[in-house]
């Protein structure tokens, strides 16, 4: 599914990436892990094509993604549910609006993009909050909302970037229930994240980034 | 077109019509500009083709005064009136008597009156006051035509042509500024309008960032720009015609009545087509600005 | 002032230089519209100080002719002459002889030249042009003065003030136009760049918003915006005076030559006076729309 | 140094918080913990001001910041360090610009915020970071970089929201020893954490909320 050859990525002499290889299959799930400026977001952000890699190749399902232009992009990612570190929710969106945006893209009508948040918003905890603005929301909330958008048009890879950063212990082990849900029905998960005990309780294979490499896999 | 396309350009009007809501300010300066300039555009050419128009009519009234010799005999007048009535040049002859003249005079020369009684009628000639066509009408065709009247033995030819000459060559000159500055003001107004719309883009680069990142398709992110353009440019076009339409109302026909009705003829409003082709003008202006702003923004998404 | 308010001021002086420089397009249309409005306002002021001046000269050229009977003998005449001289509306008489009056004619109407030859000297009366003073050239004082003269004996008065009276109504019309238009315009200025600093205050609330978190005072938030916008103001203002001179030089000139050179004099620039109290007009509209628009923006902070 | 009388918060029909009592004396050091959305957040707001309670006196040092007004609120913030959840950092500003703004606002002069702003950099372990601007830092860095804007000042005060959310256990426990030292030198601490291990490790007095109330202190 996923395909890295001899990936580094560079901004001027800064490596975040330096001379990566790695093969993720269908289905797997895997964690992204390492200390700050390690290069998980990095890896994650040429994995959904917002950067391209300096040197090597990088394969995502069909996909050259190393090779891609900005036209064909969005055909890559309606395949990609991504979590952001950040979250990225419109500020002046409801959460409604926010997470039916990803089918919004995809034409679906406007009666089953309803449907559908109320049925990941419920998944994610959230039921009822449909109409609130991002803003008024906790950072936990946020962040659940965001996970709500990744999963809302069953993508065949999902990418969490820290999905439980700002959740309690209780909180982050029903998120990662969902994720696992998700991977259960075939999709590939890639999680970064720095909560050991998660992976503890929740052992998958490790990607661990040091300094810019691959130290484990 | 299947479903899901219809579905998405549902959505993405949604998206156009929310977005013009929510930048109302914007979108008004936007098309603000619009109008701004095509009511300057308008105003210069409505005022141009009056003047035209009225140059027209003085052109019209171009005329020739060639005054008989007082020795020749009422029936000698008569014929050769007749002779120039029947050159190709000569729209219209009219025979001017003495007493004609004498009017003329005295509704010109406050004062003269008098004098004129005092003189008897012998002291104005009698004139023949010859109208050139349309495409005679012309400084060198009228000079020509003076120097055949001389051949017939008019010693005293008058005819004022210069000013009206001197009026066309402002008219013209007034032509090329306008055309100079209409072009002037729609590349300012596209760079005003675009940069507005940019901001437009500006205030919704984070949202398109994200729709990109969820998997909007370029086409998603620029129509409803796209859309928002012609409707500004609908409204601004809209906006000038209306503006044009009150100026001319008032301040045009306020002049017309407090100076120039004398002179002017009647001043006209611009026509059907020439409105339209404000409108697609305007509207071409608004795609243009939107085109340009949205699809900057594209080349530097991630 | 303390070593550490300097400092304070300092920061506040950086800030707003890098507002200005990391907003430079909407700074320059904030400028733009200042610029603009100013520009309006002062060809409109300079149209209406000119036609001014221009019917001051008329009004000065403002004379009444006095006819002579011709009976009466030259030293009649000069002794009616003094006489009138001594009236106190009176600024000035010319004498007219018959011949003056001649010259006079034959100028004027075209074609007259020989008539006038052989109907003799006697044909026009001598007369006395009459200059009142200023204050006495207008209609009803110029009435009450003919009275006397009829009175004194001249049965012919000559004045033709009705003309000048309805372009001095005009000239009114247009200058009450002028202040509705001279205020609409600063109202809609003032709009327009309260709304575009507004723009600016809207890019950097995210950073004042912060600011505000950290400690910053009210001042330190909104001095930057008055700062940007007397800068703003600044700009507009020389930008304005720059395209008033190169109006002034190329089409005001242009016309001059071209039409109005004998009924005009001369067409002037607005005075140093003048131009400052644009400037200031200028500057306190930039600094007005920067404390309406950031002080808007402080009342929505947290 | 704080205390809270019977302060409630309402969005409407929403309790964000619900008759809280709470006394901090100068000089302690509190986690605020408790699950996604009882309110931690808000509690902090109140705290610097950003938002007013609904009912209920709240004193912060010599300040009563329940009556503040806008005009005055610039004192109190003087007097405060903060690290906000979400950062709150200047897109357009490098990192030397956002921490030094914090001693911008006072009037301090350039040559010294230089040389503050270099010292708290390397406290938090980013020192030559100065140029950089924070979108091309990673989660953790900018996490950092905020610790860094909030000590500058060296406030009476320190409210510090999730401030280790995005940073990996051994990064962790170095803010935390930051935030430990800066306490000993007689700072109010206040820290809103989901970590446990955290509050394992550096046992202090905990404020737990539960659904706006304050369930244990
Ligand atoms: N656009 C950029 N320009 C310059 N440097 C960058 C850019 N993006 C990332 N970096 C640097 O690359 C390194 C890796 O960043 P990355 O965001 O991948 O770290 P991370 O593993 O996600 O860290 P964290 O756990 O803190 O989120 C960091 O040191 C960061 O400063
Ligand atoms: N401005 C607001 N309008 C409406 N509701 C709000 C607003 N701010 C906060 N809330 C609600 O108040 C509750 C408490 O929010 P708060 O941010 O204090 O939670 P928190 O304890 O910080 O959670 P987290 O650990 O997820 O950050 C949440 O349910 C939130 O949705
Ligand atoms: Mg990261
Ligand atoms: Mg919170």
């Amino acid at each position: 599914m996923i395909r890295l050859y001899n990936v580094s990525k560079n901004y001027g002499s800064i490596y975040a990436l330096r001379d990566i290889n790695l093969r993720v299959s269908k289905g797997e799930f895997c964690y992204i892990t390492g200390p700050s400026g390690a290069g998980k977001t990095t890896l994650l952000k040429l994995l959904y094509g917002a950067i391209r890699p300096s040197e090597g190749k990088l394969l995502v399902g069909t996909h050259d993604v190393s090779k891609m232009k900005g036209k064909t992009l969005h055909l890559l990612r309606r395949n990609i549910g991504i979590v952001f570190q950040d979250f990225k929710l419109i500020p002046r969106r409801t959460v409604a609006d926010n997470i039916g945006l990803a089918l919004e893209v995809l034409g679906v009508p406007r009666n089953v993009i309803r449907k559908r948040v109320s049925a990941v918003l419920s998944i994610v905890g959230l039921q009822g909050r449909e109409d609130v603005y991002p803003q008024f929301l906790s950072g936990g909330e946020q962040q659940r909302v965001a996970v709500a958008r990744a999963i809302i048009n069953d993508p065949s890879i999902l990418l969490a970037d820290e999905p439980t950063g700002n959740l309690d212990g209780v909180m982050a082990m029903e998120v990662m229930e969902i994720l696992q849900a998700i991977n259960l029905r075939g999709t590939t998960v890639l999680v970064a994240t720095h909560d050991a005990a998660l992976m503890q309780r929740f052992p998958y294979r490790k990607l661990c980034f040091r300094n810019a490499r691959l130290e484990s896999s | 077109m299947n479903n899901s396309n219809l579905d998405l350009l549902q959505h993405i009007m949604r998206r156009a019509l929310r977005s013009i809501w929510e930048n109302l300010y914007l979108n008004a300066v936007a098309a603000g500009v619009i109008a701004a300039s095509l009511l300057l555009l308008g105003v210069y050419v409505s005022t141009l083709l009056n003047l035209n128009s009225i140059v027209d009519t003085w052109n019209k009234d171009t005329h020739i005064s060639a005054y008989f010799d007082t020795e020749l005999s009422e029936q000698e007048k008569l014929s050769m009136r007749d002779q120039i009535f029947a050159m190709p040049q000569t729209e219209e002859v009219r025979y001017v008597s003495q007493a004609d003249a004498r009017n003329w005079l005295t509704k010109r020369v406050e004062g003269i009156e008098d004098t004129l009684e005092e003189l008897g009628d012998d002291a104005l000639p009698a004139s023949l006051e010859i109208t050139l066509h349309q495409n005679s009408s012309i400084a060198s065709e009228i000079e020509k035509f003076a120097q055949e009247l001389r051949d017939q033995g008019f010693n005293e030819l008058d005819y004022g042509v210069e000013w009206v000459e001197k009026f066309n060559a402002f008219l013209q000159l007034l032509q090329m500024l306008g055309v100079l500055l209409g072009g002037l003001i729609l590349i300012a107004a596209t760079f005003l309008v675009t940069n507005t719309v940019h901001l437009v883009v500006y205030n919704r680069r984070h949202e398109m960032d994200i729709a990109k990142l969820v998997g909007a398709s370029n086409l998603f992110i620029i129509l409803p720009f796209l859309f928002e353009g012609v409707v500004q440019g609908l409204v601004g076009s809209l906006t000038a015609i209306t503006g044009l339409w009150v100026i001319h109302q008032t301040l045009a026909i306020r002049l017309q009545e407090a100076l120039l009705l004398e002179i002017a003829g009647e001043l006209h409003f611009l026509n059907t087509q020439q409105l339209l082709l404000l409108s697609i003008v305007g509207i071409s202006l608004g795609f243009l600005a939107a085109f340009i702003a949205s699809t900057r923004f594209l080349r530097q998404a991630p």
